[in-house]
């Protein structure tokens, strides 16, 4: 296994003067050791060019690759040593699940009966022992990428394992199975994962860290929770949570904040900082209370819609649109209804031209 | 849901209409005309007189044909044995993108862009001792060839002549296998620390099965029904060391004009073309469900 | 628009892909069709458009009989799952051609009014292939709106888009079929599209119509089991239990008090969706020991999968919650939230809905 | 690629292209010799270059016809074989019906068949139908083998176009032939032109049928070229110059389908 370390960028053009000739912009990271990341973003932020980096497939147009501190820049995946699992299922037809399996190891002269033992253990943890001997060709999608990953996994000094969105040609309902036995795998192994995705219930269930990526910038590198509670830019507070955070526009000043010129009182205990600013608020954490207090904003009630497992409330509060969310069992309130929603509060993240400030 | 079946509509057989009318009048009536033919002895146009199968056992009696037959499938045999390796070694050596690519498939194509008679004469001319480049060079090197006295030498040039104008079609069909495999294979491949040949054997070869069948089913009937070569080159000589089926039958039908024989003759020769490309097809459509299953799993 | 199938049933080369069945659309509403891959979706669908006709069965609009008519004739517009849009032709074109071929006035300003509707103004001259898959599907509901038709068939459009992009286009969807006036069928295997975008929903399971009513009814008033697992996402809970004196018995000694009407059988089956689950108890609830296999996070809710005594459970909490594998964990089943069925299938009690209309 | 492999690669590829090339070249080096310098002298390269061969054809009235009758026929063919071929390829990748696998096989021996087999009774069918050395006769005959090589090119290209691009067009109410002009022939622009390629190919270098269906006024190049064979002296240079002449059609028209020349000769099938 090993530590990861980037610090590079990448551009289409020979020498790129503005943002968008990068297809990654600057970065600096490192991936821990026996950590599982995910590189998560829409299409076209980069994801895939820095797996393709990481991999060795592309090599940046500046900066080095170090793994455990050697630089591989420049050395091929096999020389890094790396296992990767494509989109679609990439195995030998002609082979049987075993010899599937095998191969690597076969190609690295591994003794026969080392080899035998290696596979065995590694089918039986991807619940494929009863099917070692059948050829590989006639198996099911999420079946031929599980070997495909088995691949990997046969070699015990494999320095990291690579996904590029193994779940796309998966079937929806077989699709979390697949991700428990990624988790199931990385529990038992420890080995460095590395998956993109553009799915954010993929990245957030599988990976310790998550990379979120917007127009190849990395905006922020955190734990599932960091993300949800403080989102260090506000892509991030859009990108991760669905439906994502609410934002307004607000000027703060002297103990009083006014969004869209209604003013609301700030409640004690809450460090506001000053000038202009751009509120953030999750729709799970947004209160409503028929009357005005503390922290509130007036708002009428333009739409509810009942979601099944909530019920999802949409208002509009100074020509600003902002939703939340209640319990199935709580009372709804009617469509046309001022209510007051409690715009400041614990979990309010205040933003300055898109950056956390408090 | 798998991808929708094709709907059954029973109204395109006005669209395929135009296609069986042609080739109707080019196959249908010429047949019948041959299984006319070929169950008569027809001794003037006005005289006809009906001889049922006799024409046909004739032909399966005459060692003449049992000669032709045997050259023709030991020749078809030997042109799949040289034709399909070399062509899938030549398709492999191609490179694959960009604009040496399209130049490396034009020269290599040239060959199949010749008619069958211009091949014919650029072989007869470069094979012979006083003015063609290899027979000067053979004689250069004191090896005594003449493609017009030796039979073996005359087998030997048709082969090479039949390679050098056709491999180039095995190569293209190969290479379009080739191209057709993910990017993402090779990199596997790479990541596995296979082999070159362990990547030939497990990745190219299997991904260009159903190509390669076509090749196999195109060389071999193309080859079992040659004519035009041989006969510009050698014309059936020495004796009949070159001569085909094709050469055979024609001789027959036109040269001696004896019609009963040459029709029963067709008959046989289009009833073993259709035998084998019935079995040959077959193969091919079970490869390919076969494949194509692969490709839906 | 009144669409009615009478009888309808579709079977090819001897595999029956639907079953015989009647629905009569709700005119100028949105109809959503649910259910997994294979459900007979699609199949319906080409069948209410007349790209198929059904082996048995009648097509009626408006009471007139279609079921052979060619599609031509039909006054339909459809969009497909893969983008389907005239590859020679420009964005403009393609969503000008059925109103050339129609013969309609003012073309040009009809198609801006759509491509600025859809935000694809900037693209009118370009070819579909340079757009991005969300784009591409933008052009194709241009196309099917431009037609005006007062039928309008949807076959899962968002299902090979970005997770995030999913959401959006959803949203615009709901108000875009607000707007319209024409009958639309909307297929999709997720329950969330089919809750958001409301009207009503036809369940369907393995080529059969299980049930067709408003959507919040058929979510909340499930007819059987098949329904209720079609229509919760994750799938909802099931525990084969027994009636008693007081309520509901489970397997483990675990004894839940219930009022059950007279005509309950023996053998039922409790049914619990992930959202009557939760971690903190409130008295009256039914506490549950279990060990933790899995912690799915998406993003606004966290997925807990527990094995307990009484079999496998998924609970579903608010907001971001890490839970070590194999950790301990006790599940509260709130009594009010459960669902009695038959274990033949059909529903027996349906949770009270408190204050709501039916 | 690691050079090693590459470089043992190229060598083997130059090698075939040499081996491939050497005859063509031979002809063309011959084509500029006189038959005197020919029989006389053995150079690799013409001593007195000329222009003469080349000279004889393009005005001696019983070579340069042979051209003209090969490429009027074979235009015929081409135009008839893809124009018949375009309808039938769509009904076969559209629709089933009945017959439709037994038509599609019996295309392919149509094919396979020997123009042999049927030297006789094309000869009987066009002399009863007085089309004897005419063009049409020829263009018809080799309808034999290039319908069912149109239809499988065709076929195999049209696979490929989504079938929901044809339920669109229907849903927006284009009809049949308008559908199949405006939106589908655009799009399968390449494999109408690989298929009329390969047609003109095919038909172009064919000679049993073509020789014997003609004796005048429709004899085709391939035919004039073996009748020198057998003349009394070997007029070597003016059949070398021939030879090369009846390369350039191929060779110019060859560089438009480059990228589906693959395609084309797996009949569409890849």
């Amino acid at each position: 296994m090993a530590q990861i370390e980037l610090d590079l960028a990448h551009a289409y053009k020979p020498n790129p003067q503005v943002e968008t000739d990068y297809a990654l912009l600057p970065l600096k990271m490192s991936f821990r050791d026996g950590g599982a990341y995910a590189l998560l973003g829409p299409s076209g932020c980069g994801k895939t060019t820095m797996l393709n980096i990481m991999s060795g497939l592309v090599v940046p147009s500046q900066g080095t690759v170090k793994f455990d501190g050697v630089d591989v820049t420049r050395s091929s995946p096999q020389e890094r040593n790396i296992a990767q699992v494509f989109q679609f299922p990439v195995i030998y037809d002609t082979m049987t699940v075993a010899q599937n399996l095998a191969f690597p190891l076969k190609n690295r002269q591994v003794p026969a009966d080392q080899i035998r033992k290696r596979v065995g253990q590694i089918a039986e943890m991807l619940d494929m022992s009863h099917q070692l001997d059948m050829r590989a060709a006639g198996l099911s999608a999420d079946q031929k990428q599980k070997i495909s990953l088995g691949r990997g996994l046969v070699r015990s000094d494999v320095s990291a394992v690579l996904f590029d969105e193994p779940l796309t040609v998966i079937d929806p309902h077989l699709k979390w199975q697949l991700r428990r036995k990624l988790k199931q795998i990385h529990h038992e192994l420890k080995l460095t994962l590395i998956y993109v995705t553009h799915d954010q219930v993929e990245a957030l269930t599988f990976a310790d860290e998550v990379v979120v990526m917007t127009r190849g910038k990395a905006v922020q590198v955190g734990s599932a929770e960091a993300l949800f509670e403080r989102p260090a830019h506000t892509f991030v507070g859009h990108f991760i949570g669905s439906p994502g955070m609410n934002f307004l526009p607000a000027q703060a000043g002297g103990g009083v904040l006014t969004v869209q010129g209604q003013a609301v009182q700030v409640p004690q205990g809450l460090a506001v900082p000053e000038g202009a600013l751009k509120l953030g608020i999750r729709p799970e954490y947004l209160q409503v209370s028929a009357v005005a207090e503390p922290g509130t904003l007036a708002a009428v009630v333009r739409q509810v819609q009942d979601v099944g497992t909530y019920q999802m409330v949409t208002c509009d509060a100074v020509g600003v649109v902002l939703k939340l969310r209640l319990t199935p069992q709580a009372q709804a309130p009617q469509v046309g209804a001022q209510v007051f929603l409690h715009v400041l509060g614990p979990h309010t993240c205040f933003y300055k031209n898109e950056e956390l400030v408090a | 849901m798998n991808p929708t079946e094709k709907p059954v509509n029973q109204k395109a057989w006005w669209l395929v209409l135009p296609v069986l009318l042609c080739v109707a009048f080019s196959a249908i009536l010429p047949l019948m005309t041959v299984v006319n033919y070929s169950v008569q002895d027809i001794i003037s146009p006005e005289r006809r007189v009906f001889v049922g199968t006799e024409w046909f056992a004739a032909v399966m009696r005459d060692e003449e044909l049992h000669g032709a037959l045997w050259r023709q499938l030991q020749f078809s045999l030997a042109v799949l044995a040289v034709e399909i390796p070399l062509g899938i070694a030549l398709a492999l050596s191609m490179p694959a993108q960009g604009w040496k690519s399209s130049a490396v498939l034009v020269l290599v194509a040239l060959s199949l862009l010749i008619p069958w008679n211009v091949v014919g004469t650029i072989w007869q001319i470069y094979g012979r001792a006083d003015i063609g480049l290899l027979g000067h060079t053979l004689q250069a090197l004191g090896f005594d060839y003449s493609y017009t006295g030796d039979p073996v030498h005359a087998w030997f040039t048709v082969l090479i002549m039949d390679v050098w104008h056709w491999t180039p079609l095995v190569a293209l069909l190969a290479f379009a296998g080739l191209r057709s495999i993910p990017d993402a294979y090779y990199q596997a491949a790479r990541i596995d620390g296979a082999s070159k040949f362990a990547v030939f054997r497990y990745i190219q070869l299997p991904k260009m099965r159903e190509v390669l069948m076509i090749a196999v089913l195109l060389r071999f009937m193309d080859s079992f029904m040659i004519y035009t070569e041989p006969f510009v080159l050698t014309g059936g000589g020495p004796g009949t060391a070159t001569t085909f089926l094709s050469q055979y039958l024609t001789q027959k039908a036109v040269g001696q004009f004896d019609l009963g024989p040459a029709a029963a003759f067709s008959l046989i020769y289009f009833l073993i073309i259709l035998l084998l490309c019935f079995v040959l097809y077959n193969w091919m459509q079970s490869l390919g469900t076969a494949h194509k299953e692969h490709a839906h799993a | 628009m009144q669409l009615i199938l009478e009888g309808v049933g579709k079977s090819v080369s001897g595999q029956v892909h639907l079953y015989p069945q009647t629905l009569a659309l709700h005119p100028g509403q949105v109809t959503v069709l649910l259910g997994a891959t294979q459900a007979g979706k699609t199949s319906l669908m080409r069948i209410m458009a007349g790209l198929d006709t059904p082996t048995q069965g009648r097509v009626l609009v408006d009471g007139q009989d279609v079921t052979g008519l060619a599609v031509r004739h039909r006054n339909v517009a459809m969009v497909y799952q893969q983008f389907i849009n005239y590859p020679s032709m420009t964005v403009f074109d393609n969503i000008a051609s059925p109103l050339k071929l129609s013969g309609q006035a003012d073309v040009a300003k009809r198609v801006h009014e759509l491509a600025t509707k859809l935000h694809i103004e900037m693209f009118l001259d370009r070819l579909p292939a340079e757009l991005s898959g969300g784009q591409q599907q933008r052009v194709a509901l241009a196309r099917a709106l431009a037609k005006k038709a007062p039928l309008m068939l949807l076959d899962e459009p968002l299902v090979n888009l970005d997770y995030k992009l999913r959401e959006e286009l959803r949203e615009e969807l709901a108000q875009l079929f607000a707007t319209g006036d024409s009958t639309v069928v909307y297929a999709t295997t997720e329950p969330a599209e089919a809750l958001l975008l409301g009207g009503y929903t036809a369940v369907l399971d393995r080529g059969r119509l299980l049930q067709y009513g408003p959507t919040a009814e058929v979510f909340h008033q499930p007819a059987s089991i098949q329904v209720a697992s079609a229509f919760s996402d994750p799938p909802m809970n099931l525990l084969p239990a027994q009636t008693s004196a007081t309520g509901v018995a489970l397997p483990g000694g675990f004894e839940l008090p219930l009022a059950l009407p007279a005509s309950a059988p023996k053998d039922v089956v409790l049914g619990a969706r992930a959202s009557a689950l939760r971690v903190q108890g409130q008295p009256g609830d039914l506490q549950l020991p279990g060990v933790v296999e899995l912690a799915e996070i998406s993003g606004s809710d966290t997925f807990v999968h527990a094995q307990t005594p009484v079999g496998n459970l998924v609970a579903q909490l608010t907001g971001v919650h890490e839970f070590k594998l194999g950790a301990p964990i006790s599940l509260f089943l709130q009594p009010s939230q459960v669902y009695v069925f038959d274990a033949a299938g059909p529903l027996v009690m349906a949770p009270l809905r408190s204050g709501r209309m039916g | 690629m690691h050079d090693q492999r590459f470089h043992k690669r190229s060598i083997f590829l130059a090698a075939y292209i040499i081996f491939a090339l050497l005859p063509i070249y031979w002809m063309v080096n011959m084509s500029f010799k006189t038959n005197e310098e020919i029989l006389s002298s053995f150079s690799l390269w013409p001593q007195h270059f000329t222009w003469g061969n080349y000279l004889t054809i393009f005005t001696d009235p019983s070579w340069y016809s042979g051209y003209i009758n090969s490429l009027i026929y074979v235009a015929i063919n081409t135009v008839i074989s893809v124009s018949v071929a375009l309808p039938a390829a769509y009904a076969f990748s559209r629709y089933r019906f009945l017959g439709d696998k037994h038509i599609f096989f019996w295309l392919l021996t149509n094919r396979m068949t020997p123009p042999a087999v049927f030297l006789l009774p094309f000869f009987q069918l066009y002399t009863t139908l007085g089309l004897m050395d005419t063009h049409i006769a020829v263009a018809m005959a080799h309808l034999l083998f290039n319908v069912p090589l149109a239809v499988w090119i065709l076929e195999g290209f049209m696979s490929g176009i989504p079938r929901e691009i044809d339920e669109t067009a229907y849903i927006d109410g284009y009809s049949f032939p308008r559908f199949f002009v405006m939106i589908f022939l655009p799009l399968i622009k390449a494999g109408v032109g690989v298929a009329a390629f390969f047609c003109f190919m095919f038909s172009w270098v064919e000679l049993l049928l073509a020789r014997t269906l003609t004796s005048v006024n429709a004899k085709p190049i391939v035919a004039t070229m073996t009748r020198t064979v057998s003349a009394s002296g070997m007029d070597w240079a003016t059949l070398a110059a021939a030879g090369v002449l009846t390369i350039v059609p191929g060779a110019i028209v060859i560089w438009f389908v480059r990228h589906y020349i693959a395609k084309g000769f797996a009949m569409g099938r890849v």
